[in-house]
């Protein structure tokens, strides 16, 4: 492939959500050059970019993300958007969680009425966020009914269908499941569901082959006023899946 | 009584190729017949036909007078042995072997046992009981194929040049055997062969192949060659024989050995064909003498030891054959 | 190579340490995929004997379809499963769904195609005089198919462990119809694919060298077996 | 049956549009698959003759490993190669890394073990008057392997259709080092472990019918070739 | 000249038995020589090693002069042809099949070509080229595997019973071949048989084997029994014949043909052994006569013609048949 190419790694539920299918092909027209999107887990992906076989990682796990640019993998963290984690659960809620506000007292919640929950277990940013979540409930879950699985979000939603269970999911997901399950939003809004996502360019001076400059200028349009606006415009059955940082 | 086999119109191709071509063929019950003839021509077809391998693609073929068709041969296949020409040895032991016939008719395990201990025994072979089908030798192959027919004790024994690769001890053995299995055991054997004097010697009847198609005589004496139609004669490379007026071609004709008659001197009889030729070789066979002789062609004839003794023949001496041409096959 | 020798050092922990943990996982694998190895060897070797050695129109065809399925994905036949098995599905009300009994049905799916074309392969490649000396000793159907059996048992092994190895090794199959359960249904490909997506790689890599452990060891059972069988 | 027969619809839908995405992607699988089973036949056909037909101290061992080798699952092969074509790794500078090329390595790895065991067994099952015949007619090693692979067709075509399938069916592999990228390195099965991922179960049903009517037609064309060659 | 094989202190075992156990045997160029012995005495293990397809466990193997090893046996098959007991045939054409050893040794195509189709056409087989091998009848693929040693015109024809399965016609065909690859070619041949009549008049060497030994006469006159050591004596079922003093053991006795002796009434002689019998088969072969004997046990004597009429003996006649106790091998 003759043209420039900027390898991306990134989530599976950025990548599935079909954002980055609108978001790329301006930038890729303007620019001559080809993103090659590489989808897998959070964990995978910043070890992609550790290992330098990525330019770019873009992904949502700020602890993790953090750890990333201080050992020096990463150059800087620039946010690009942000949507929130919700609780869903089987529908009329048997647990009775949906009334309260905090998302840890939920979880808490969840845990003494022994209502089976459906965790990611598979370290991803999604699962770093469940577990801080659990932290701050002060739980060490475990037992009959918390069922770590190990699989992406879109299969973990099916098995919390399937099994009349509660799970946290990002609202992407949830949205783009919704007709295909039963379950229903139960706990939203609260503060500690934010999920923000960050780009980051891998560190050229690690790996001197990263393709610096289309990194720089990716990173350049998606925090540009055309790409915070299609951020913004993108909607799946609907609705509005992520809220732009850059711009209001 | 009904023939044990009875064939009718048979014929059965390969592809295309037309291997079996027969009109009529039977075989008596309790009787041993011998099958020869030429590479080729088609003896072991007819013998998977007999052991029920195959079915004729046209005609009838019956077995103790009932039609055998797919839904009665696999039942019937139960009444025969069949060695085959190449006989295949099951990757076992050679007991396993003998023993596998015995386990699908279900005998028990005892029973199975002491059946093949005995055939093993009796064939001489009971030292390679535990040894692997695959160390044997061509002949020990050979054994253990006809031990796992025999012990079977069929009604019929289809054998397929049952002989190759036997020492001569062996074959002697066999030949009592399967003569004992016919007189004491009333069970029937067909065979083929390519050694006329095992053919003769063992065979209640013998039948010859040509290109697919049966004679009922032996193969000895045979001359290939032509017809000369008008002149009701058949040409060989050596001899010029009568035949009868109605055959108008064939390549091939054929004598029984015992339509030869033999005399000193020149015979004034109906026979018409009369050659001088000398004698070249003698044996004794059961009852009978062989005698073969050098008349341009060899002819081989079968006389008693009195006929020897009253015509004062001698190995080396001059001596005359004579036959009707009613007594040749051409085909 | 700091990536090889960290994951073979982590590897030898993994044996070493003994963790209930990687135990449960490590005989989830073994007996699941043993399981649906000899139900498809059940079905698979008889059917496929039965196919080479009738003729019957459409045969061509139908080898041609056995030969194809062998290309089945893994996670095409964990789709087809789950759309059998989920709560809509048809099957549905059994609530077999993420349970080790479904895993072992895809798996068998899997693996039958391999165990069936490898059979029919072991059988048209076996001497024809086979055949026919079957018939004349008189062998009914059933017995036929067992003197078969055991005079191509070296192919038929060799079928059957190809399809121990596609069994074990799979993971499309135990993702989808397992669920990837800890304790339950996590088996070692599916901690290797968890491993792996959370980026720790040598540890995935450490899990794929117990597994072709745990294979050998198996595959030196069967040998014995077959050794013993002769 | 709604799952199924909206399966079924997308699959006929994939089809008749012969849109160019779908059509780019049949092509990546078909020619990537094709290339390594070629590569695996070529160096694993001759390496399983040469095994069957020497005896040497530490055979049975051999044989054993390469059963075991059949386990491989694709992620663990993928992770192997990662682990050497990673830019850390000791190839990294090649920049093979989600390249088809890194894809064909890592499938005639996976493919290799496949092809030659179930050669090894071909030869095996062999009349041993096969390799005495070559010998009295004064074979080389070459020629004598060039006899076993005509003699044998039947069961080297058997391992190979075995191999394409599990070629082209692999996911592990096309995903960890080819990355799935679209119209580059994205095949039908990445593609259906894509969709599955997103809960277009359908559509992924659809491209895994599809994956297995190219496998069909490949098969149909390996099985003239086969006759041809008689 | 040196001998063409030369087998010295030879020893062969499959797993633990021993098969061969040969002291010393030689091959000498430019002749045809028969080996003949009961099933499994080693025919097929021996030639084998002539063939270079298998090594002698200890002992030497020479072939002209330079002993045969893994670093030449495979450059050494390039000179024998080797027709096995139970020849297999690749699953290609007839043609194919004849033209593979002419194409390992990268022979041209043309070449081929012609030569096979030249051999197929001496063998009577032409018609067959374009069939598949796996659609021949016994006798076919014979006489293909025949065709596929020949074609290669080695310096050494080795054949394992080469004429089973083979119709007369066939027999005869290549006994005439053989004689004339000998005679006008130059070539030489080891075949085995179990017709002694076979191996007796085609040969130019017999030997006979048994229990993995070699003894260099024809099998005809051999008999079973035991030695009763301190008379000097070796007793079959139905004689006693006297054998030299040396020998203390031994299950088998053997007589070579040309040292019997026949007359019109006993001898008064050196020879210990004399025995009364009644002729019981003449049978002219080639210049001479073999003459078969029932004197309790069977014995067979070879004479000229003159001797014959010398003698002035009869078939059916009464004669002595006598031998020094020197001539008889006992083993
Ligand atoms: N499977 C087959 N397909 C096609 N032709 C065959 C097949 N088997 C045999 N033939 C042909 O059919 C004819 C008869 O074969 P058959 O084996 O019956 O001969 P045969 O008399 O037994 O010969 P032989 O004495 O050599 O054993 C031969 O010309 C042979 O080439
Ligand atoms: N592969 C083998 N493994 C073990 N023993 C064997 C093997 N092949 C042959 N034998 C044994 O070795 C002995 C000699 O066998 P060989 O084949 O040389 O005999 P033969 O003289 O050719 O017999 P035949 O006349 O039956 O062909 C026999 O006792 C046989 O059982
Ligand atoms: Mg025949
Ligand atoms: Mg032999």
């Amino acid at each position: 492939h003759a043209r420039d190419s900027l390898r991306m790694a990134t989530t599976t539920s950025t990548d599935n959500s079909g954002l980055l299918k609108v978001l790329h092909p301006p930038f890729e027209a303007q620019h001559d050059i080809r993103v090659d999107v590489i989808a897998v887990g959070t964990g995978k992906a910043l070890r992609l970019g550790e290992q330098g076989d990525v330019d770019i990682v873009f992904v949502h796990a700020p602890d993790a993300e953090q750890a990333f640019v201080e050992a020096g993998f990463g150059v800087k963290r620039y946010p690009v958007m942000h949507n929130d984690f919700v609780i869903v659960g089987p529908e009329g809620d048997p647990a009775g969680i949906g009334v309260l506000t905090s998302a840890s007292q939920a979880l808490k919640q969840l845990a003494e009425s022994q209502a089976v929950f459906i965790s990611r277990g598979d370290d991803s940013g999604t699962h770093k966020k469940e577990k801080s979540l659990w932290n701050e409930a002060g739980i060490e879950p475990g037992g009959d009914w918390y069922l770590a699985v190990g699989q992406g979000m879109g299969a973990v939603l099916k098995i919390a269908d399937d099994k009349g269970a509660y799970a946290l999911t990002d609202r992407g997901t949830y949205l783009a499941y919704q007709d295909k399950i039963q379950l229903k939003v139960v706990v939203e809004g609260a503060p500690a569901l934010f999920n923000p996502y960050h780009v980051i360019m891998v560190n050229p001076e690690k790996h001197p082959h990263v393709n610096r400059q289309a990194a720089e200028a990716y990173i350049d349009y998606i925090r540009s006023e055309a790409g915070q606006l299609i951020i913004r415009n993108f909607k799946v059955a609907g609705k509005q899946l992520f809220h732009p940082d850059v711009i209001p | 009584m009904t023939a044990l086999y009875e064939l009718l119109s048979v014929q059965f191709a390969y592809d295309q190729a037309m291997v079996l071509d027969i009109d009529e063929f039977r075989v008596a019950g309790n009787t041993i017949t011998a099958i020869t003839g030429p590479n080729g021509c088609g003896k072991t077809t007819l013998l998977n036909l007999l052991a029920f391998l195959q079915l004729p693609d046209s005609g009838t073929l019956n077995f103790r007078g009932q039609p055998v068709n797919v839904s009665n041969w696999s039942r019937l296949r139960k009444r025969v042995s069949y060695v085959q020409q190449k006989p295949y040895l099951l990757n076992m032991s050679v007991r396993e072997n003998v023993e596998l016939g015995l386990k699908f008719r279900n005998q028990p395990n005892n029973d199975r046992r002491r059946r093949s201990a005995a055939m093993l025994d009796d064939l001489g072979i009971a030292h390679l009981a535990e040894r692997s089908a695959g160390e044997l030798s061509g002949g020990e192959v050979q054994k253990v194929a006809i031990a796992r027919a025999l012990v079977l004790e069929p009604d019929v024994l289809i054998l397929d040049e049952p002989f190759t690769h036997l020492d001569q001890r062996s074959v002697g053995f066999f030949e009592s055997l399967i003569t004992l299995l016919r007189d004491d055991r009333g069970k029937s054997v067909v065979f083929t062969s390519h050694d006329p004097i095992i053919a003769q010697v063992l065979s209640d009847r013998i039948y010859s192949m040509l290109n697919g198609r049966l004679v009922p005589c032996a193969m000895t004496n045979m001359y290939s060659g032509h017809v000369i139609a008008d002149q009701h004669l058949f040409a060989s490379s050596h001899l010029q024989i009568h035949i009868p007026e109605q055959i108008q071609s064939g390549t091939h004709l054929v004598i029984d050995p015992v339509h030869l008659v033999l005399s000193r001197s020149p015979l004034q009889s109906s026979m018409r064909n009369a050659f001088q030729g000398r004698i070249v070789a003698l044996q004794e066979q059961s009852d009978l003498i062989k005698v073969s002789i050098d008349a341009g062609e060899h002819f081989q004839a079968v006389i008693t030891h009195e006929a020897m003794r009253d015509l004062d023949i001698h190995f080396g001496d001059p001596v005359w054959v004579s036959f009707k041409s009613s007594a040749v096959h051409v085909f | 190579m700091d990536y090889f020798s960290q994951a073979i050092a982590e590897a030898l922990v993994l044996v070493l340490s003994l963790d209930a943990e990687v135990y449960t996982v490590v005989w989830t694998s073994i007996y699941i995929s043993i399981l649906a190895v000899c139900l498809a060897a059940v079905t698979s070797i008889p059917l496929g004997i039965v196919i080479s050695l009738k003729s019957f129109p459409g045969k061509p065809l139908l080898l041609q379809v056995l030969n194809t399925l062998m290309a089945l994905p893994t996670v095409v036949v964990g789709l087809l499963l789950y759309g059998l098995l989920t709560r809509q599905g048809p099957l549905g009300e059994l609530g077999m769904l993420y349970t080790p009994l479904a895993m072992i049905l895809g798996q068998w799916i899997l693996v039958s195609p391999i165990i069936c074309n490898l059979t029919v392969s072991a059988v048209s490649s076996a001497d024809p005089r086979l055949h026919t000396t079957c018939m004349t000793l008189g062998a009914g159907t059933w017995q036929q198919g067992l003197v078969f059996m055991s005079e191509l048992r070296l192919g038929l092994m060799a079928a059957v462990v190809a399809g121990f190895g596609r069994a074990i090794g799979e993971v499309g199959v135990a993702m989808m119809l397992g669920g990837n359960i800890e304790g339950f249904t996590r088996t070692m490909t599916t901690a290797i694919a968890l491993e792996t997506s959370k980026g720790e790689f040598e540890l995935a890599l450490a899990l794929g060298m117990l597994l072709l452990l745990v294979a050998f060891v198996v595959n030196g059972f069967l040998f014995r077996l077959q050794r013993k069988s002769r």
